[in-house]
């Protein structure tokens, strides 16, 4: 069978739009029909909600599916990370029990990775899962977790084996949020905001078919879904459909958005809103201040240099050629560059630096971002492991010696973490 | 300069290790939650026990006025101890601000009347000097002040002032009607529940220093020392200002250093306490290195202060703006070594990153003392 | 803008890895040493290579003018490349400076007359336009150009005449008698040997860039372009000039980089390649992050240039402070880096700081081009 | 036997110096006073050129010999260093042979301790001594090594045991340089100075009694050493002593410092010359452009900040306190001040900071600064050493996992290093 091309692709997604798309159905009505055709995961495999299709005739039908402005599949939160990790290490149980109900949006989804001990260290993680009869039994606690409060399932990466070294001891899970031995907790920021939760499991169960891959093999798996998560650009993806003409299924959609995007307000003010600084500037006048226009020009250079870093890589990317080391320094970038927004803004308000909410400027956005900038060093890979990353990877110097092999039993960690 | 303007006497650091323990005591983290969270934003009783049994209040005003007749070193010492422990109290509004603008614009008869309530702490006042424009320089001030039967009438906008809704009396610095630049500034006062003031709290980024707006309607004020005369002392008065907070700021950004470091060598990451690796240990270092050389520039101006040396105000610039870099950097710095745990409400650390932040702005942000300090060296 | 704006075509790939190969032939380190050290700062076999095999002179000027028709985006690639092999050439003079400033000063037959020879290499040419007082603005232009018999007779001094004392032709900015600021002023050319006209090497702290100081006593001078209409091409030419030489400092960085990390992997100490620590690796990751930003910022000035953006002076200067900061960091991380043996003369580094704090310098400051970015956005 | 007081010492140094200072010796015969009566080193002991007074008692008598206007024993250069070393460490052959020497300035002295193969590693030395006979072999090379083309004798660090640990397997010597197998080059730096000398040794001999302390020991005395020349001000502390009146012995000891500190020339320009930022930008005319005032106000700052934390380390040592924090972070401030300072001269100097020599600014001196500020985060422990020196001895932080334990013939070092 030959690639179908892509102009017949295109029309045979716009043909079926054509005949199928009503913006008065249900959102979850539509999703099902997306899901049953495979015009929602195009490049998914025809078995499973796809239709087989490359990842660039995929793309040709979103870009279909913006046009039209219809609605597609479910995609933003952890859900789809849940789906390409599941395509690619879940067997038909999990396939059949979970894909359709993530495209659809019926089951939403959550990652239990990270832990209070561990931070950085990933691979650190110390929840038990110890199998007992027919069940796994966990006990732990886990940590940044967005949505947890919502969700129906959890990825769950928990130590299955304490005489293995660290990175072999993990297996990796499907935990069921609903029940009564997992407890989540909102978590407050230094911010105000609670975008993330605590998930405290108590002899929390999973029954044998919810293990993911082999006992052992975790730490590869999560390593998958954590690619997954970094294309996706931080599961950020904003759609880009201009919507068009109402209806109940934009109705449903954006009320869904609302909700999923709700833990996310804060990070335009996390990355030091650099498109403010200039208007502000020139709106307080504070642009006449010698000063205040070195820090700005300061701050602009490096934003510019940033954002065009970022334009390079991905033209070359789109290119096809092989990624330079462009690619790997957007997050430290963003570090510095919040940094001197958050400087410049600091100097442009001056005194008013000293006021949050209402009587603060611009009602307060001003000091949300002055309490949310350290965030950006540290979220996704705080800037000391970005910079081990960039040395280690782009630049090929060598690793530190590691003091955790062997073991993890026997690996110095965190009391109590 | 002798070798005793570098360091402390051993009286001085027995005061700081009394200061340090009642602060330690009295405004743990907990208590600086519970009082940041309330409106006045402080706890009388912590207040009294403050002004009685400490004479805080006091420290540096002769004992003609009911002071203690220290000198501003052990002010600065009280300040860094306060700094530290990120004490919630309207100390640097009364005992600092509002004591130094009577201190150097006031009348003989006008310290006698006004000094011994705040040394006691019976009362508090407040500078109201800062309006709208947000400017620290006193050529800002629009307030106006109409002569009436011996005082004035006042009309106008003050903001950013610290404690404003607390303070029982308000020392507000306006001008004459048509007046500009330096000339034509007095200082005058009136009650905090004078009629034609109308005070309203600011929620402030930091809210373990309380910020209020006030607005003058053809409030009644009397007079404090020269009528449009007071340019002179109030420049003396915000510079001895900036010399004492340069001093609160750096006893915060020790506490970030301490707190950062006993978190390297607690924390655990890849089987080797994070203080270990070269990243957190270097970090560390270079706070050490801007908290220390903050400090040395903080006790510099502080003993500047206390010798009258005419350099003073250029050192109080020069300390205001190395404690504005130093604090707001080893906030930043504790938050990053603390990781994700650091930006939690939970933990302490954003309380002293909030009032680094609010505190680089207060009295003028580095780059305008910067500023200040090369006008004085040119 | 669409994805090839910013990324290079296969042939300007091409371009680069020819360029890089031929610069790494004739300009090795012991060359560099060789050439610096001479008092011509150049090697004419080399300079006819360049201009002759490779056709460097001519790459974006038309092909009417005997140009090779390529955009400024080839002119960075060529630069950068000569910044990393630290070329020791009259190129940056003549087929950036001179060349630019007949670009856009010039009459079309002026172009037809001059460029020519520029673009074969057989003749060199320089700008003369910074003066005593070390402007980089046009306003600060002194030199005087009295008009005698359809030309000028040049009165006043000219410094840090780049390559001034071997060009064949000089371009000269004077103003007329009596004029200020941007009016009055008008180009002019006049041979390196001509009468009046006085040449004294400069030392420079960079020894691969020639500077001379010229003295103009009644020197006779031919008009170029539009008289007393010098200022808009001048500016534009300065601009592009700026962006240019950004592009050069950023191939240095580049180099810095390369020779750091290389060293940080060769040596040993402890017990472990250098590099394998954390404070080595993360200088090394933030030179990388740095020298990354700062080619970013000077590739998209090449190309605003090439597509008469009118942003193209802003992002200039742009670009020109962002490689002011990257190429000295980088070069001071490399000494750092390499320890002892990178402050020794018989390690090269040191040609390559030189070259970085040298450019720093030129055409003006990171402060000075981050002020002049800020006037165009306003 | 009690302790002498004070006055009575000074009294006694006094009619000491009334009896016998005359100008016009020579400085080698008055020297030679001084040792044998042991006025000029007061605090060593007295068998050994010394009077056993306390080191405060010792300063009373410098004061005096100040005071006077007397030159003392010859203190500059490496040469103390040795006297000290050898007398805690060296037996009496080494004492008998050298101290009376050193003292009278004929002999002049090296340090042959770093290597270009260990750098800040300096317990990673790799030059060799083999016992042949009754002579010890040297081969290897030393670097970094000032005034050793003029030196007499040079303290070596040599490898004698190449099985034991790194630290336990170096020897402490004295070599003498006036020999074939001992080669000296000078080192030129990028800034054209040539302060420093390559020395190369070639079955270079020490005979058995110039080894000092044991084999073996070679780490702890070179420590001491060390201590001893961070004591004395990185061995250039200055003569405070007002110069007063004429005569032959003032004119020898000029013509001795003038050797010695040409060497030292341009290491105030390495420091920054902070003393002429603020004179050179009101000359200039410079100071009126903000970015050059924030500039120079951020030097300045910094480094009046430096100087009183100096100045508070050295007040509480002189009331006899414990040493703070202060006291170790001098040489990472010098650092900061010295690149804050060349900045400040580049912003000044603008155009002119391209131009050297004759044709720079101040003829020249700025070039040297900008060029040889560099050499302050090097020499001496680099910024990087110093930071893990503040880090672990003054804020206790844990040392990092060791790789250079065991036997050093398996430490990998650097090829032919």
């Amino acid at each position: 069978m030959t690639e179908p091309n892509e102009a017949g692709v295109r029309a045979e997604a716009r043909a079926w739009l054509a005949e199928h798309w009503d913006a008065e159905r249900s959102l979850a009505a539509w999703r099902g029909m997306l899901a049953d055709s495979g015009w929602g995961m195009p490049h998914w495999p025809e078995q499973w909600h796809g239709r087989g299709l490359s990842v660039a005739l995929s793309q040709a039908v979103d870009e279909e599916f913006a046009q039209f402005g219809a609605v597609g599949v479910a995609k933003m939160g952890i859900r789809l990370l849940a789906g390409a990790t599941l395509l690619e290490y879940g067997d038909d149980f999990h396939k059949e029990r979970f894909l359709r109900r993530i495209l659809t949006g019926e089951d939403t989804w959550c990652q239990l990775f990270s832990e209070p001990g561990s931070g950085s260290d990933l691979a650190g993680a110390t929840t038990r899962a110890d199998l007992d009869g027919d069940n796994w039994v966990v006990n732990g606690q886990k940590v940044w977790t967005t949505s947890a409060h919502h969700a129906d399932y959890g990825l769950l990466l928990a130590r299955t084996d304490w005489d293995a070294p660290k990175h072999q001891g993990l297996t990796y899970f499907v935990l069921n949020m609903r029940q009564p031995g997992v407890e989540v907790r909102q978590l407050r920021q230094m911010n105000g905001h609670a975008s993330f939760n605590e998930v405290f499991m108590t002899d929390a169960k999973i029954e044998r078919p919810y293990r993911v891959g082999a006992v052992g093999q975790g730490w590869r798996i999560a390593m998958t879904t954590l690619a997954h998560e970094r294309r996706g650009a931080d599961g950020l993806r904003g759609s880009v459909r201009e919507r068009r003409g109402e209806g109940r299924i934009y109705a449903e959609e954006a009320a869904e958005t609302a909700t999923l995007m709700e833990p996310y307000k804060w990070y335009p003010q996390r990355a030091g809103r650099v498109d403010l600084v200039l208007p502000r500037a020139r709106e307080t006048g504070r642009i006449a201040d010698p000063a205040v226009r070195q820090a700005v020009a300061r701050l602009l250079v490096l934003a510019r240099s940033a954002e065009w870093t970022a334009r390079r890589a991905r033209a070359d990317q789109e290119l096809g050629r092989p990624q330079g080391p462009e690619g790997s320094l957007g997050k430290l970038a963003a570090s510095h560059v919040a940094r001197a927004a958050a400087h410049a803004h600091t100097l442009i308000a001056g005194a008013d630096a000293m006021l949050a909410g209402d009587d603060g400027p611009l009602d307060g956005l001003i000091a949300e971002i002055l309490v949310s900038v350290p965030a950006t060093s540290i979220a996704g890979g705080t800037d000391e492991i970005q910079r081990n990353i960039i040395a280690e990877r782009v630049l090929g110097l060598p690793r530190e010696p590691r003091m955790d092999s062997g073991p993890f039993r026997d690996v110095p960690r965190n009391v109590g973490g | 300069m002798p070798a005793a303007a570098f360091s402390f006497t051993d009286e001085q650091r027995q005061f700081r290790d009394v200061a340090r323990r009642f602060l330690g005591d009295v405004s743990p983290p907990t208590a600086v939650r519970e009082w940041m969270e309330s409106t006045s934003g402080f706890d009388p009783a912590v207040w009294d026990r403050l002004a009685k049994e400490l004479g805080f209040c006091a420290i540096h005003v002769p004992e003609a006025y009911g002071g203690q007749g220290f000198s501003f070193v052990e002010l600065g010492i009280a300040l860094e101890e306060m700094g530290r422990a990120l004490l919630c109290a309207p100390y640097f509004s009364s005992a600092v601000l509002a004591t130094g603008a009577i201190q150097h614009g006031g009348s003989e008869a006008e310290k006698a009347a006004l000094l011994p309530d705040l040394t006691a702490g019976t009362r508090r006042a407040t500078l109201a000097f800062t309006e709208p424009s947000g400017g620290w320089d006193v050529e800002q001030v629009a307030l106006t002040a109409t002569p009436v039967d011996g005082g004035y009438r006042l009309d106008g906008e003050k903001r950013f002032v610290l404690d404003g809704c607390t303070a029982d009396c308000i020392i507000a610095v306006a001008r004459a009607p048509g007046s500009r630049g330096a000339d034509g500034l007095s200082l005058c006062t009136l009650p905090g529940d004078a009629k034609g003031l109308e005070r309203r709290p600011l929620r402030s980024l930091d809210p373990t220093r309380k910020l209020a707006h006030l607005t003058f309607r053809g409030a009644r004020a009397e007079p404090l020392g020269e009528p449009e005369g007071a340019a002179a002392p109030l420049k003396r008065a915000l510079a001895e200002a900036a010399a004492a907070l340069a001093n609160e700021m750096v006893g915060g950004a020790q506490r970030m250093l301490d707190s950062a470091v006993d978190y390297a060598k607690l924390r655990m990451q890849f089987g080797r306490q994070i203080g270990s690796f070269q990243a957190i240990k270097h970090k560390c270092a270079d706070m050490l290195l801007e908290v220390e050389l903050a400090k040395s520039a903080a006790y510099r101006a502080a003993a500047a202060v206390a010798e009258d040396d005419p350099d003073a105000p250029a050192l109080a610039s020069l300390a205001k703006a190395a404690a504005s870099e130093a604090y707001l950097g080893a906030a930043a710095a504790c938050i990053q070594i603390h990781g994700g745990i650091g930006f939690t409400w939970e933990n302490d650390t954003h309380l002293w990153f909030k009032r680094a932040k609010a505190s680089e702005a207060l009295l003028g942000d580095a780059a305008y003392h910067r500023e200040l300090m090369m006008r004085h060296m040119q």
